[in-house]
């Protein structure tokens, strides 16, 4: 640990932060020409994020403020440990365990200071969002730890370089199939896409959590959306999908899973969250489970299949 | 146990319009519902009593923003009830085509509407989308794409333009494609169906409790209580259409005779421009007076049409004067949207609340006037 | 058009009317005393006509009445029913019928808002309903000027001390 | 007027102007009867993304408050509560003739006249209702008016402030807040 | 520093206070404060003469690594709760023998942890079980104290008869010794009849009632030290039955699942039950302090694994997280009983926007309830780590799952009291509150200090852990300077703090950098445009779950079937009766002739 790694860290942040908001925008047109329109200019999310900082803020109290920085800090701290394409600032913290805790930490600050608004629908909003997060965690967490046991090792660069070089087939998506499927799916619900983002659902509680946001403070929740995001989308590929040799790689695999994630929720409406539990608890759950058996007592997808 | 007050509006995104429910949550269940009108609120009938009959032609679309022609059809048979007049044939067939091709563009657009309470917000890009090329037939009738004043008492303003049914025809073909891939993205759709089948229920006692007409109506009892067959204005009785009903109301079913319902109005129109003569006069000249100025006979009359929402009706009293003495409204959607929300919208979920408003078909300013 | 002779005839001997009229195809006007509205309500209810179209009031300032209007529909045999009643102008108080048509509720809270009507057995009646914070006479009476109401309580801005900026116009004060 | 003002921005001002109006959100609020022509504005014919506008769900999170056609009291009451909600740079647009002089209704007793009296209107974009080309054109109007830096509505209502609650007073009365205000 | 002299001291000033506080009763509870840290600072000191062994009286002790790690946890929490003592002496009813009771019972836990042989060990445990039931009736609820004192006597009982039978085979007490020589079914049914008082106490599945009934019903004084101190018992009877009762090595010949012997994988699975019935149960819960009740469940199913593992890391994480727990939920249940000292209720719907008025409370519980879900950087995080990696090395597929699921759906029970107490509107009632005196801030702030100190350095703790684990006879876990390395990955805990901390700068620079914000009030929110006056009516506290909750209300409680089986056995309690004392005795002994003489006939027929 010296300075350096903070030089590094500060950049990894920044390039991002630039990266998935071009892709966010770029989504944004995707999205736009599923419903037969032009739709945003591709760095229109640029233009939103830093529109809403310029703008004037109200303030609910300390702990509003408090949660929001907590939150981006959280969260920014958490990219930091993400490896990509094998580069990471601060080397051999890019355990599992601790990048999906660490995330929690975001969570809980945007929930707290959410919650503390005083303004019902975000707190119906946060308790929503905890509740879709207990919906998605399970299963995946269970497909995580399967893969944690095939390989003996809990870091996000280890399980992705195992997957390297050996073609498509090698990704842990092709190998534990069931598993793949599962965190595609789930991914779905850590995004927060439809039919699992009834926690923002504007018709129903007027955007939850985010709804006495303005000014910097909704800046601020933007960005870390963004990072978010990045976050979430990493892990999957990380994990399942091979991470990628090269950071060339690296972006075109991420921008391909993150566009398809955006074409299934465009033709989504979103699940009541009790619903969103139901699901995941029925069908994901079960096939976490089966796969988890068979790679514990088969070894079957440890190994490659061919 | 601490109850929460929740506003469903008037400023928000689950709300149509301007109206507010009060809602008072425990837990994620609604234990009360207040509904808050007059946000919309014009004081319409008594504006109406101060301007001529010929002048409330442009106040009475403005009544039902999304549905204008329902009301100026209303105020037409009402105004020539009581002067008693006879209209060409042809007035008849234009304002069959154009009431029709108004329920064809409220359906539509209340179907891509079923996008805002449930998150599938590419069936509202679609269908308001297609909505607005109808729209612009209408703009070729009349000049205006929403407030038309094109049905007036005596008839109709003015015929239709030249090779007008052709491109109605061409537009119906173009619907005959494209509502089954509405279809397929809406009423076909898994999560749609999760959110609303066995949700939102209107037993057939509470549909006679309230006074509900129109879809929710037909939906419950398994009817065909339809003004346009029970009670048929226009020529209503020389078209061939179904009235399709049901006798489970859940939020599915609404939506399903919905878009059955623009099947048939999309017949009927087909049927319209087929038997439509192609010549004749299309309005006759009210009363008697100057040309702006018309008095009509003394009298008291209630007319009423079939909306998209139901039952739409006007009560109009005139003491034989330029002006009409009194004229009182009846909002296809004043039972469900008032007491309706007062006693049925509790028990539901607040993530249905929307919904519920959406489902039921609640209108809110002809609710206010 | 049998049915509908029969049903007039029915009408007539069962609520004897004070007047009875057709203004227009299939509807029937019934004027009855004030006093038997809440039974011809019933009566009507009961000979099929179930849905209550709309409760409204007109002013006859003239004869210092109101006249109350009950619209019914039968679905059945798709006939109207106009049931009026004048009552006194200056103490206007009518029966209740929410016990036999629970949908009139809101129209009675409507009709008590723009005329002043009382309902009795209608507690919620006396709410205000579209209006709200009303400092006037019912507004739909006919003796209420909505112009001078709207003059006096909604001025049109003088001009001179503009604090708005109007596009493509320019300032000539 | 506000045209031929001087424009004494600092650079930064400019810069956060570029962005504001390139990034315009709607709160997402029907006032009146033009609300009808917005759907089709937003979606798919005319899609107003292209301007980088999009409606919001909440006061805090708008930047610009259509006032779509006439306003009863009621309303007014609480856009007003509303835009005082929102964060500067705020703007109003305001719809139809209702909100320049009440329009068809300028006898209504129950719709106010002309909206000006009561909040700051950055652009009224006349017409009955005004067609989604023409919102369309009023809101290039408005990005234009915010990149010169001449939509200044919400400073006129800070420094105006009194003026503005005497006319909203005695327009609207005083609102006492109850429990059951208005049920 | 002399064991024996604490334990003198504690029980003489115990008689002591009980007078005094007849006396005065604030002095009273300021003996409790300097008796239960004299027993503190007395323990910490006694690391010096670890292994000494010595007698009193009949009593015989052994200094041991274990004993003194629970020791001070345990006597950690009664010296934090004891500043609470002084300030709730007016609210109580028998101000006297609280206090008396609650050094007995402190006194009582320090001897247990010491004890050589299961005689004294038990005795000990009764003395405890005794005094805090009498301390419990002095809460709410007089009911909580038998729920309290029928599971722990159904333990209590199994472990004496299964202390005696081990006596009958081994032919001593001695707790290192007493175990030698069972095996066959001898053993399981020592092993499961000797655990079970631990499994009553850690409040395992199905015992796990007492603990809300308990914990919620008891005097907000004395929840902190049941769930932070005396549940830990319980884990001490689970660690002898690992090690003392060398379970792995008398099981080694059974069934094995996924390498670990049947019955105790069986224990283990009872583990994550009480997570899932634990974490389902907090959920729905209305009062904060049940809440937190049934959290330490869920956390008593963590401990247990954990320990049941005796591995190299999932044991570290379990004894780990006996301190993370008992620091974390000692500050959660004081933050609450100070918040219940203002407003004078627990129930998280009856107040709201606590932070405005008592922002150091609602620090104090915001680190606590980030302890107890497991998010870095608080010390609650390195134990699930390492049970995680425990659990992933071994493939415990289901135990992880379980675990999984309780570690995320923490996070939902833990926010619901910082939202529905602290968070939202302000009441009209408590606007006018303040924030609890220095005196009791103090002892939350030292548990606060601690909870984010074993987050940072966890490696403080674990050392004495590994000392353990080589007691005991198990590889400790790897420890590097600031990081802990298993199989599956390392930890570095403090450079994930010092990320965490420039992220955080990061933000707060952006955050400083823009313009201030303009503070408005918490009643001028979002209300869809309308207006609204009373403040109570924009809380949502109540039911906060409420569609996750109806998923599962259907689902039997476990009370409920008690109670059942307790009206079942009433009945026929009353049927006997109604026979014999009834009005017609004489039918029934002619009936119960009949039914004899059938019964013999048929025995001579076959």
């Amino acid at each position: 640990m010296n300075v350096m790694s903070f030089v590094y860290g500060f950049l990894v942040l920044l390039g991002v932060f630039v990266f998935q908001t071009t892709l966010t925008g770029l989504n944004r047109k995707v999205t736009a020409r599923l419903q037969k329109r032009y739709g945003a200019r591709w760095y229109q999310q640029f233009l939103d994020i830093f529109k809403a900082l310029r703008k004037d803020s109200t303030s609910h109290g300390w702990v509003f403020d408090f949660g929001v920085i907590m939150a981006l800090g959280g969260i920014m701290a958490t990219v930091i440990f993400i490896p990509v394409a094998g580069f990471e600032a601060f080397p051999g913290l890019d355990n599992i365990f601790v990048i999906s805790y660490l995330l929690a930490v975001g969570m809980l600050g945007m929930a707290m200071s959410a919650a503390g608004s005083g303004n019902p629908w975000a707190s119906i909003g946060v308790a929503r969002a905890l509740t879709n997060m207990l919906a998605y965690d399970v299963p995946l967490m269970i497909v995580i730890f399967t893969l944690i046991f095939a390989f003996d090792s809990s870091s996000l660069s280890e399980i992705a370089a195992l997957q390297q070089g050996m073609g498509i087939l090698g990704w842990n998506a092709f190998r534990m199939p069931l598993g793949g499927i599962v965190a595609v799916i789930a991914l779905l619900g850590m995004l927060g896409k439809k039919p699992f983002d009834s926690f923002i659902a504007p018709t129903e509680i007027a955007s939850g959590p985010m709804v006495e946001y303005g000014g910097k403070h909704l800046g601020f929740m933007f960005i870390l959306h963004e990072f978010m995001t990045f976050i979430e989308v990493s892990i999957i590929l990380s994990l399942f999908f091979g991470g990628g040799a090269t950071i060339w790689e690296y972006m075109l695999k991420y921008a391909v899973l993150y566009t398809f994630m955006n074409i299934i929720s465009g033709v989504m409406p979103r699940f009541k969250i009790d619903q969103a539990v139901k699901y995941f608890y029925r069908v994901p759950l079960a096939m976490a489970i089966v796969q988890g058996l068979v790679v514990i007592f088969t070894g079957l997808g440890v190994t490659l299949w061919f | 146990m601490n109850e929460v007050k929740l506003f469903l509006g008037p400023q928000h995104p689950g709300m149509h319009g301007n109206y507010s429910v009060h809602m008072y949550v425990d837990g994620d269940i609604i234990k009360k519902a207040r509904p808050t009108p007059g946000f919309l609120h014009r004081g319409f009938e008594k504006l109406m009593e101060r301007r001529y009959w010929m002048g409330n032609l442009a106040l009475i679309p403005r009544i039902c923003v999304p549905e204008p022609d329902t009301n100026e059809m209303v105020y037409a048979m009402g105004v020539e009830a009581l002067a008693n007049i006879e209209i060409p044939e042809k007035a008849h067939w234009i304002r069959m085509l154009v009431l029709e091709m108004a329920r064809v563009a409220i359906h539509l657009m209340s179907l891509g509407s079923i996008g805002g309470p449930t998150g599938l917000y590419t069936a509202t890009y679609w269908a308001i989308a297609q909505r607005d090329l109808l729209l612009d037939l209408f703009e070729e009738l009349c000049g205006a794409r929403i407030y038309h004043m094109y049905i007036v008492p005596g008839g109709v303003r003015k015929d239709l333009p030249e090779g007008f049914t052709d491109k109605v025809l061409a537009m119906m073909d173009e619907l005959d494609e494209k509502i089954p891939e509405y279809e397929d993205l809406i009423l076909k759709h898994p999560v749609i169906h999760a959110r609303t089948k066995d949700n939102i229920l209107l037993p057939a006692e509470v549909v006679w409790e309230l006074g509900v007409t129109g879809i929710g109506m037909r939906s419950a009892v398994g009817k065909e209580y339809d003004l346009r067959k029970v009670k048929p204005y226009a020529y209503y009785d020389k078209v061939d259409f179904e009235v399709p009903t049901a006798t489970y109301s859940d939020a599915l079913t609404r939506l399903n005779l919905k878009v059955r319902e623009l099947y048939q109005s999309m017949r009927i129109i087909r049927q319209v421009i087929d038997k439509m003569p192609s010549k004749g006069a299309v309005n006759v000249p009210v009363s008697t007076g100057s040309a702006l100025r018309w008095t009509v006979p003394a009298g008291m009359v209630y007319s009423a049409v079939e909306s998209s929402r139901g039952e739409y009706g006007y009560f109009i009293v005139s003491d034989g004067k330029e002006m009409p003495y009194r004229i009182a409204v009846r909002g296809a959607s004043y039972p469900q949207g008032l007491l309706g929300i007062e006693k049925y919208l509790k028990g539901h979920r607040i993530d249905d609340a929307s919904l519920w408003m959406d489902s039921m078909g609640v209108c809110t300013p002809e609710i206010d006037r | 058009m049998n049915s509908m002779n029969n049903t007039i005839n029915e009408i007539k001997a069962a609520l004897k009317p004070l007047k009875m009229e057709t203004p227009a195809f299939r509807q029937i006007a019934v004027v009855v005393k004030p006093d038997t509205v809440h039974n011809a309500l019933s009566y009507l209810k009961q000979k099929g006509f179930t849905q209550l179209s709309i409760v409204t009031c007109v002013d006859w300032i003239k004869e210092s009445e109101f006249e109350l209007v009950y619209i019914l529909f039968s679905w059945t045999e798709g006939i109207h029913i106009q049931l009026r009643a004048r009552i006194d102008r200056d103490k206007p108080v009518m029966v209740t019928a929410t016990d036999i048509f629970p949908g009139a509720q809101y129209y009675e809270r409507e009709v008590h808002e723009f005329f002043g009507v009382e309902f009795t057995g209608n507690e919620d009646a006396a709410k205000p309903l579209f209006l709200e914070i009303w400092d006037d006479l019912p507004p739909l009476r006919k003796d209420f000027d909505p112009q001078a109401y709207s003059d006096s309580k909604f001025p049109m801005r003088e001009r001179g001390n503009e604090f708005v900026s109007e596009i493509g116009g320019h300032d000539d004060e | 007027m506000v045209l031929d003002e001087k424009d004494n921005r600092n650079v930064w001002e400019k810069i956060g102007d570029y962005f504001s109006a390139n990034s315009i959100w709607m709160k997402w609020y029907c006032t009146g009867c033009g609300a009808i022509e917005l759907p089709p504005t937003m979606t798919s014919r005319y899609d107003m993304e292209r301007l980088g506008m999009g409606p919001m769900a909440t006061p805090r999170q708008a930047d610009v408050l259509l006032i779509t056609g006439y306003l009863s009291t009621k309303t007014l009451r609480r856009v007003i509560y509303s835009y005082e909600q929102m964060n500067s740079p705020r703007f109003i647009v305001a719809f139809g003739s209702c909100t320049i002089n009440g329009g068809i209704y300028y006898d209504s007793y129950a719709t106010i006249g002309r909206l000006d009296k009561y909040l700051p209107v950055d652009l009224y974009i006349a017409g009955c209702m005004p067609r989604p080309e023409v919102v369309m054109n009023g809101f290039n109007e408005l990005i234009k008016m915010i990149k010169k830096g001449q939509a200044k509505g919400w400073k006129h209502y800070q420094e105006n402030y009194e003026w503005y609650k005497k006319n909203q007073l005695d327009s609207l009365g005083e609102v006492i807040i109850k429990d059951e205000f208005h049920e | 520093m002399n064991l024996t002299i604490i334990l003198a001291v504690t029980v003489v000033l115990a008689v002591v206070s009980f007078f005094i506080t007849r006396l005065n009763k604030k002095a009273g509870g300021f003996l409790t404060v300097i008796a239960s840290l004299f027993a503190f600072v007395g323990l910490f000191l006694l690391k010096g003469s670890i292994g000494g062994e010595f007698s009193i009286f009949y009593f015989s002790f052994k200094i041991t690594m274990v004993g003194w790690y629970f020791a001070l946890i345990m006597v950690l929490a009664y010296s934090m709760t004891s500043f609470f003592n002084p300030f709730w002496m007016d609210k109580m009813m028998y101000p006297g023998s609280y206090n008396f009771m609650y050094l007995l019972s402190m006194a009582g836990t320090i001897g247990m942890f010491f004890a050589k042989d299961f005689i004294t060990l038990f005795i000990f445990w009764e003395t405890v079980v005794w005094s805090s039931t009498f301390i419990i009736q002095l809460g709410k609820s007089r009911k909580a104290s038998y729920v309290y004192y029928v599971v722990s006597a159904i333990g209590s009982m199994a472990t004496l008869f299964a202390i005696m039978m081990a006596y009958s085979v081994s032919g001593t007490f001695v707790i290192s010794e007493a175990f030698a020589g069972l095996s066959g079914g001898a053993a399981i049914a020592v092993f499961f009849t000797f655990i079970l008082s631990g499994l009553a106490k850690i409040g395992i599945f199905p015992f796990h009632v007492w603990l809300p009934a308990a914990h919620g019903n008891a005097p907000h004084t004395f929840s902190p030290v049941l769930s932070g101190g005396l549940v830990k018992m319980g884990a001490f009877i689970a660690f002898l039955s690992v090690t003392a009762f060398p379970a792995y090595e008398i099981f080694s010949g059974m069934f094995k699942v996924m390498g670990t012997p049947f019955p105790i994988y069986f224990l283990m699975a009872l583990g994550a039950i009480s997570i899932i019935v634990g974490t389902l149960m907090a959920i729905k819960q209305e009062d904060a302090k049940k809440l937190l009740a049934y959290s330490s469940v869920a956390n008593g199913g963590y401990i247990l694994i954990g320990i049941l593992m005796l591995d190299q890391v999932g044991f570290a994480g379990g004894m780990m997280h006996l301190v993370n727990h008992a620091v974390a939920s000692a500050a959660a249940f004081l933050a609450i009983a100070a918040v219940a000292y203002r407003t004078g209720t627990t129930k998280m719907s009856e107040m709201g926007g606590m932070i405005h008025r008592m922002p150091v409370t609602y620090i104090v519980y915001l680190v606590a309830i980030i302890s107890m879900a497991g998010i870095p950087p608080m010390g609650g995080f390195v134990s699930k780590w390492l049970i995680f990696q425990g659990l992933a090395d071994k493939g415990m597929l289901f135990l992880a799952a379980a675990a999984f699921f309780g570690s995320i759906g923490s996070f939902m029970y833990v926010f619901r009291p910082l939202s529905a107490v602290f968070l939202g509107q302000t009441f009209t009632r408590d606007l006018k509150k303040k924030e609890v005196g220095f005196f009791m801030m103090l002892p939350m702030l030292i548990l606060t200090a601690l909870s984010i100190l074993a987050g940072v350095f966890p490696n403080t703790i674990l050392r004495v852990i590994t000392e353990i684990q080589a007691s005991v006879g198990i590889s400790p876990v790897t420890l590097a300077e600031n990081t802990i390395v298993t199989v599956n990955g390392y930890l570095d805990a403090f450079r994930v703090f010092i990320v965490f901390g420039f992220g955080f700068t990061i933000a707060f620079v952006i955050f400083i950098v823009r313009r201030k914000s303009k503070k408005v009030e918490l009643m001028d929110t979002y209300t869809s445009a309308e207006f609204i006056h009373t403040r109570e009516l924009l809380h949502y506290s109540s039911k906060f779950y409420a569609p996750f909750e109806r998923l599962y209300d259907k689902a039997p409680d476990t009370m409920k079937l008690y109670k059942k089986i307790a009206v079942k056995i009433g009945e026929l309690g009353n049927l006997t009766e109604s026979l014999f004392y009834g009005h017609k005795p004489e039918k029934t002994v002619f009936w119960v002739m009949i039914t004899g003489i059938f019964v013999v006939i048929i025995g001579g027929v076959v």
